[in-house]
């Protein structure tokens, strides 16, 4: 059965969003993520970033566009869920998979907190968690999906911003809706990693969003681990030796931060 | 609101001014939005740029506290470019009436002000009588003495100069929004405001609501679908609390309180009992004797004879032209006169104007009864920050209070929909409903004046309060139906305009307050909810059927519409003399040639146009006719600008006349107030967020909203932060004439500079959620800020226009 | 009309997931899957005489009375032998060890001992006593024709409803029985989001919205007198009671508007909530299609 | 004219609701889940009450679940039948869970405090309720106004004060707008005001 799985794509029009952050509550609501005390850093936007308990996040920004029109921009951050995912690629253990709906599933009991698809990912997603020595990152309420219920934050929004549908339709849908638009509005998240199953209607280019690659891709490192590496390891050494050699191999310390392609 | 929420999506052009919709209003903004997928366009005009901004057509910045300044503008605009609905103003509003010779307007002062007292003498501000007292007019408009004259004159001196040049907003701008909102003047286009406190928090506040009531009179959008001036409250029943009149004021149903100029209920029926003697004018109020003998008989049941003017006397009189407002009370409390204070789901010592008054008054009080869910700053004051509980002697009560679903009653919404709900669980512990706590301690009073007697005594004796049910609990249903009201006596009803007659047995229920007696035969809690059971006792704030058949989104079998289900007030004047609708496609009544269909009418009287039967449709009006001309304000028939207490200008642009001639003025040694200082510079507003909840006290206590909104900030404009070299989240102090407050700086390009008399002008805005109690380090009230003053007619506090200093703390 | 294989692509996927999440009624609906599928081929291609000629009163439609009593339930002219017929094979695989009354079925029909349209014709009133006569040709319970009839109704019904269904598109309908044939449901759903209440109607498979905290029954609206039952663990599966009239009916929540559903196959799957609410004391709004077979 | 749902019954035959389970053996596992549910009374019993949002005024519509045994509510969802929200919730709406008792923030219990204290004190309603009492007929009674000045009657006690509130329900309202007059207060008021 599992060829004909359908396939879910969220869709997040940011011109139809007002920021109330119904998404953010109903999401910690839901994976039960407990708040972090935090602090106001001069923006409405709280958490200041992702964290391991901050799987959505809306991101406030204040643009001036180049024919001088001042616009608030509000982008709902998490994971994309791409096809040819990189952190997948990457993961040594096997805890990020593939599953049916096209989600990126995260199995955390046997992950072993590497941390390699922190620096896969070309969109920044994946959190890790110090004390849990775990890495946390939205899996677009995969058992909500399972029983034929759409995400929390799908069922939050009050203004339609975020809908959820079959594939083909949404993608179909999204196009409509940027004709109708017209301006620089345009669809982003088909295009690259094989299509993103959470993509976005921007009002501006993509290269206006802070923390937005304008044209992700799987960084050649994890290309070369999964092919040339990884069998080998998982053979020679164990899983959780091997990993963490390799990883300091690679990539040394984990805080260098690899500067990825496309990103200014 | 004269419509409702549902009928914001049959807009065509939707102006948001005084309100933050999408952030306050999440579910208002969504029927926004679904006018906006249908074409209408939305516009927001506000001091800064918020997410409702981000989501309409386009925002325009203006000044703080000069929206008089530019809704003038837009009136000289629909005049002199003739953009008015002649027909719906000729006919609907007191434009052709004649007004008295005596009437003048110089220098920003109305004739028959009284400099000493602050109040004007009224008596020129009358209409010019013919031989059997009915207002002489001029359906032409011509006369220079008709109404619509003397107001085009009025804002003749509201140029788009001189309105740019008050509210800093751009020509273009004001252009902009005139052109787009002035074309909702034609019977098939329909034009809606949405405001909320952007508007009432000003010394001028219920000017400037009038100011958009005249803007939608002349353009005919008042009583049609997708019109009317809407306000988006902000409590869950803050419409059904000011219905039932907690107000100093007014007696349940805006019946007017007590004074001293009224010594018996003879002279007070005479005196607010409104006569007219135009017969085509319903002039509805001049039921009011029965809604009043109606009220005193609710309340104190059999004891209310005619022999005692049905306890008249019994009830406290204000004295003629003295106030007891929030803001008069904290003033006494703070001089040491108040002893005891109730202080029932509400939190004052943070959301009251001159929180550091506030709080030294509460230090006066011999006791504090507070009532809430959770506890809050002003519950417990004793122990705020600089208190030393061990000098504070007043004895605290904390009584745990059931939340909204742990309680049966009826809410309703501002858009006068009153829904009935249900009781889910039981409230935790020891907590009770108000209800049952108001109960419990009226018994015990009550039972104390029994045994010791006092004086007055009669009136606790003699209150009926019979509303538990059998286990001793308080009782919605009962006293929903007190409200509602009942026959006392057998009697026949006989409807005047149809000569149908109707039966009616003792205790059953009263099922219109077209019904009511003034013979003490009826019993009404509050007339305007009378109705809202049938005689048979169908609680129609409990009905939940969908269906709507205008299509309009009116629903009338969905919860009761206070006055007698009538969805949009005023709804005869969407149709013309001869009731044809202005707009068939957005019809929401008809006349039939014998009955209206559709919604409720505001008034069963025929169209206008029969001399014989017919009435004007503002039948709550004594002349029967919106009025452009308002001699019911106390700052003037014709809204004015005048400069907040606190601003940035020495001289009004306008004229001589600085502030509001007759707002009151607070004279304690904490309401200082400084006026275009160079020591307050900047014009501040205040406003809440998203994520809480007015003063906080509900929403601060849950982790998931905190995280997103954590502490007290200020947006401050880029050119200003640079200008004082504050960096984005600096810690900041905010400074005025009364306190200072210490929060972070939020540096946004959503503030701008505005040109103002040629200066540059900067603003910032804080929002007012946060106090000291939780979280500990959240920072404390922003209302340390703003001064005590309020608007002249309501005494709602100027939160949005004072001045303040910002600096790096 | 998504086309058939799609429809039974789905079928037989939600069949598969059913009886993997409920084991214990895997039998049921296995045994009942061949019919479904038979019925949903069926529905496809028949082609039904008199399909313009329905009219709809909207003021008797508002008091409540469905299309099916403002037009004939059937036609003489409707294949009601044919449809009988074709579905002996799917009740042959499903229930094996009533192949002998099967077949003895299908010979009644052939030799024109079993007129179906008799019992068609005074539909529903009628037709216990033919029920009974039937029963003795087929040496069997009275059980088995009263199924065969009701499945024959169903199939042509449900041709028929599509017709009906455009009819009452923008219509209110506020009862708690099928707008387009009158009968009760036999299971609901709650959506998603919005919690919206949807019937479903076992005799002509529409799904109608009905408001929450009402019976559908006995249009009791008092909060208090109604219950509502779930189990551990399986958010999904819960029942609606009413204790005015003491009837139950199986709720499935939180479905999604872009998930797959089929009522009649989660009303076998969630058969062990029948069973549960009649040990409770609640009947059932309408005989379940697996009580036949009980 | 309905159709009864008798007549369906009759039309499948089988009237009793207790049809003889397991005659054809597909029901016996079945009834065997379906005991074992009851048995480990797994089966959980809930009422659903429709109530308003007690957040701004837009008057959105809730159904909250209430489990029969515990009497504690476990969800609240949008009301899908209200025009007004349609079924759909804001953030803080879809947060109204945090307002019932399973916030530890709640108030509980009736606390005093003594004057010059530095604490709350646990009390019972019966206590508070004649300490109350007393002390509003003291101060009442101690300068309450008969007649003004001017001698005109007045009947009032400015003394004692009342605030609140828009966030109870009317009759509550009403109950409290009489009431305080009955014992002559003026100085009345609520949020409405601010």
């Amino acid at each position: 059965m599992k060829e004909h799985k359908m396939e879910y794509v969220k869709l997040i029009d940011t011109t139809l969003c007002t920021a109330c952050r119904g998404c953010q509550v109903a999401c910690k609501q839901w994976n039960e993520n407990p708040a972090s005390k935090t602090q106001n850093h001069g923006s409405y936007q709280n958490p200041q970033d992702l964290e391991w308990n901050t799987w959505t996040l809306i991101r406030f920004q204040e643009y001036t566009d180049t024919d001088g029109n001042f616009k608030w921009l509000f982008r709902k951050d998490g994971c994309m869920h791409c096809t040819d995912a990189a952190c997948v690629r990457a993961c040594p253990s096997g805890a990020l998979h593939h599953t049916d709906y096209g989600v990126v599933a995260h199995n955390r009991e046997i992950c072993i907190g590497c941390k390699a698809c922190t620096s896969a990912c070309p969109f920044d997603i994946p959190r890790y968690n110090k004390t849990t020595e775990k890495i946390y990152k939205c899996d677009l309420c995969y058992d909500r999906l399972k029983n034929g219920q759409p995400a929390a934050c799908v069922k939050a929004c009050i203004t339609g911003a975020i809908t959820m549908g079959e594939k083909e339709t949404m993608i179909k849908k999204a196009y409509d809706r940027v004709e109708k638009l017209g301006g620089k509005a345009v669809v982003y998240g088909d295009k690259f990693v094989g299509g993103t199953h959470v993509m976005y209607i921007l009002s501006e280019p993509p290269a206006v969003y802070d923390k937005l690659p304008v044209k992700p891709s799987v960084p050649m490192s994890v290309i070369l681990w999964k092919n040339l590496f990884k069998p080998f390891t998982l053979i020679g050494m164990g899983a959780i030796a091997g990993a963490a050699a390799l990883h300091y191999l690679i990539k040394g310390p984990h805080e260098v931060h690899e500067k990825k392609e496309g990103e200014e | 609101m004269t419509n409702h929420y549902i009928d914001l999506k049959n807009a065509d052009v939707i102006l948001i001014m005084g309100s933050n919709a999408a952030e306050h209003h999440p579910m208002a903004f969504k029927w926004i939005l679904r006018a906006k997928e249908k074409g209408a366009q939305i516009i927001h005009v506000d001091p800064r740029y918020t997410r409702t901004s981000a989501r309409c057509d386009y925002h325009v910045p203006l000044r703080s506290g000069t929206d008089i300044a530019f809704l003038g503008g837009m009136i000289n605009y629909i005049a002199s470019n003739d953009k008015f609905f002649h027909d719906y103003v000729v006919n609907y509003t007191n434009a052709p009436f004649l007004v008295n010779p005596d009437f003048q307007f110089n220098d920003g002062l109305f004739s028959g002000y009284n400099p000493e007292k602050r109040k004007y003498d009224k008596a020129t501000w009358t209409f010019q009588m013919d031989a059997n007292g009915v207002p002489m007019k001029d359906f032409t408009l011509q006369d220079p003495r008709c109404v619509f004259q003397l107001m085009k004159q009025h804002y003749s001196r509201y140029t788009l100069d001189k309105v740019s040049s008050i509210t800093g907003v751009s020509k273009e701008n004001l252009l902009k929004v005139y052109e787009a909102y002035a074309s909702t003047g034609v019977p098939d286009k329909a034009g809606t405001e949405c405001y909320a406190l952007g508007w009432t928090h000003h010394t001028t506040g219920s000017q400037i609501i009038r100011t958009m009531s005249m803007i939608q009179l002349l353009l005919g959008n008042m009583g049609i679908a997708g019109g009317g001036v809407n306000a988006l409250r902000g409590e869950p029943n803050v419409q059904g609390s000011t219905d039932h009149c907690i107000l100093y004021g007014n007696l349940p149903g805006y019946l007017k309180m007590l004074n001293t100029s009224c010594p018996d209920l003879k002279t007070y029926l005479e005196h607010y009992t409104p006569k007219c003697n135009d017969p085509q004018s319903a002039n509805f109020y001049i039921n009011y004797p029965k809604f009043t003998v109606s009220f005193l008989k609710a309340m104190y049941g059999d004891a209310a004879t005619p022999e005692n003017e049905f306890g008249y006397n019994w009830l406290p009189k204000l004295d003629d032209g003295k106030h007891y407002s929030l803001m008069h009370l904290f003033d006494k409390m703070y001089e040491g006169k108040i002893k005891g204070l109730f202080s029932y789901g509400t939190d004052p010592a943070v959301s009251s104007p001159n929180s550091g008054k506030v709080r030294k008054a509460l230090e006066k009080l011999d006791f504090l009864v507070s009532a809430n869910i959770f506890d809050n700053e002003t519950c417990s004051f004793w122990h705020g920050p600089g208190v030393d509980p061990t000098q504070v002697k007043t004895e605290c009560f904390l009584l745990p209070a059931a939340a909204t679903m742990e309680k049966e009653g009826s809410q309703s919404n501002s858009g006068r929909w009153v829904q009935w709900k249900y009781k889910a669980v039981n409230p935790p512990e020891d907590a009770l409903a108000i209800g049952d706590i108001q109960i419990r301690i009226m018994d015990t009073i009550k039972a104390l004046y029994a045994k010791e007697g006092g004086p007055n005594a009669e009136s606790i004796l003699n209150l009926k309060w019979d509303y538990k049910d059998g286990k001793g609990n308080f009782d919605a249903l009962k006293v929903a139906k007190q409200i509602n009201g009942y026959w006392l006596a057998d009697s026949t009803y006989e409807d005047k305009l149809t000569g149908a007659t109707k039966d009616f047995k003792k205790g059953e229920l009263v099922p219109s307050f077209g019904m009511l007696r003034d013979d003490g035969t009826t019993s009404c809690g509050n007339w305007i909810m009378s109705g809202s059971f049938d005689e048979k006792g169908l609680n129609k704030m409990a009905k939940r059927e969908k269906d709507d058949p205008t299509g309009l989104g009116l629903y009338p079998n969905w919860a009761y519409c206070w006055p007698v289900n009538r969805r949009i007030i005023y709804n005869r004047a969407s149709c013309d003399v001869n009731g044809k609708p202005y707009n068939p496609k957005r019809k929401i009544l008809a006349w039939t040639g014998d009955k209206w269909v559709g919604d409720v009418p505001d008034g069963p009287w025929p169209p206008q146009a029969d001399k014989e039967k017919g009435k004007y449709p503002f039948i709550m009006k004594q002349d029967g006719v919106g009025s452009l001309f308002g001699p019911g304000m106390v700052e003037g028939p014709f809204p004015e600008h005048y400069e907040p207490l606190e601003g940035p200008l020495a001289k009004n642009p306008l004229s001589n006349q600085l502030i509001n001639p007759t707002i009151e003025i607070f004279k304690s040694e904490l309401d200082t107030v400084a006026n275009a200082s160079e020591k307050f510079p900047y014009v501040c507003t205040t406003y809440s967020c998203t994520e809480h909840w007015c003063s906080g006290a509900l929403t601060r206590w849950q982790a998931w909203l905190l995280e997103m909104q954590p502490e007290l900030y200020v947006e401050i404009g880029e050119q200003l932060a640079r200008d004082l070299r504050i960096g984005n989240a600096d810690w900041v102090h905010v400074s005025s004439a009364r306190g200072r407050v210490k929060c972070r700086a939020m540096v946004t390009k959503r503030f701008v500079p505005f040109k103002v008399e040629g200066k540059t002008v900067h603003q910032v805005g804080l929002p007012f959620n946060y106090g000291w109690l939780y979280p500990e380090d959240g920072s404390d009230s922003t209302n340390f800020l703003t001064p005590t003053v309020g608007d002249a007619n309501t005494f709602c506090p100027e939160y949005k226009a004072f001045m303040v200093n910002v600096e790096r703390a | 009309m998504k086309d058939i294989e799609d429809i039974l692509q789905k079928l037989e996927r939600l069949a598969a997931r059913a009886m993997e999440r409920n084991p214990h009624s895997a039998g049921v609906v296995s045994a009942f899957r061949p019919l479904i599928m038979a019925r949903a081929r069926l529905v496809d291609s028949l082609d039904l005489a008199g399909r313009g000629e329905f009219t709809l009163d909207e003021n008797l439609f508002r008091q409540g009375i469905p299309v099916a009593r403002q037009n004939a339930w059937f036609r003489e002219d409707d294949p009601f032998a044919p449809v009988a017929l074709s579905l002996i094979s799917p009740l042959k695989t499903g229930f094996p060890d009533l192949n002998s009354t099967w077949e003895r079925f299908t010979g009644l029909i052939d030799g024109k001992k079993i007129v179906l349209p008799d019992f068609f014709r005074s539909y529903p009133a009628g037709g216990d006593d033919l029920l009974a006569s039937w029963a003795q040709l087929l040496e069997a319970d009275v059980r088995i024709p009263a199924f065969l009839a009701s499945s024959v109704a169903r199939v042509i019904l449900e041709r028929r409803a599509l017709d009906w269904a455009g009819l009452v598109q923008d219509f209110e309908w506020e009862k708690g029985y099928c707008p387009l044939c009158g009968s009760p449901p036999n299971i609901s759903r709650h959506l998603e989001g919005t919690g919206q209440r949807w019937l479903h109607c076992p005799q002509c498979n529409h799904e109608w919205r009905f408001r929450r905290v009402v019976c559908p029954c006995c249009e009791n609206d008092d909060q208090k007198t109604m219950s509502y039952f779930t189990i551990d663990e399986k958010e999904q599966e819960s029942a609606f009671g009413c204790e005015m009239c003491k009837s139950y009916l199986v709720t499935v929540l939180k479905v999604s508007g872009t998930a797959e559903f089929d009522p009649d196959i989660a009303a076998l799957s969630l058969s062990h909530i029948d069973i549960i609410m009649q040990e409770k004391g609640y009947l059932p709004m309408v005989q379940p299609e697996w009580s036949t077979f009980a | 004219m309905e159709i009864t749902r008798r007549g369906f019954l009759a039309l499948s035959g089988a009237v009793g609701s207790q049809a003889a389970l397991g005659a054809f053996g597909l029901m016996g596992p079945v009834k065997a889940y379906a005991d074992e549910l009851s048995k480990a009374n797994k089966v959980k019993a809930s009422k659903q009450y429709t109530t308003v949002c007690a957040y701004c005024s837009c008057g959105c519509g809730l159904i909250c679940s209430v489990d029969y045994m515990t009497g504690k509510i476990f969800n609240i969802e949008g009301d899908p039948e209200n025009p007004i929200n349609e079924g759909s919730l804001c953030a803080k709406g879809a947060g109204f869970f945090d307002l019932t008792e399973a916030n530890k923030h709640r108030l509980r219990k009736v606390q005093y405090r003594a004057p010059y204290s530095d604490k709350w004190e646990e009390k019972d309603w019966d206590w508070a309720l004649n300490r109350i009492a007393r002390l509003t007929k003291d101060a009442r009674d101690k300068d309450f106004v008969v007649t003004n000045e001017k001698g005109e009657l007045v009947n009032r006690t400015e003394s004692v004060a009342h605030l609140g509130s828009s966030n109870i329900d009317n009759e509550e309202c009403w109950l409290i707008s009489m009431s305080v007059r009955s014992m002559g207060l003026v100085y009345i008021d609520h949020q409405a005001r601010v």
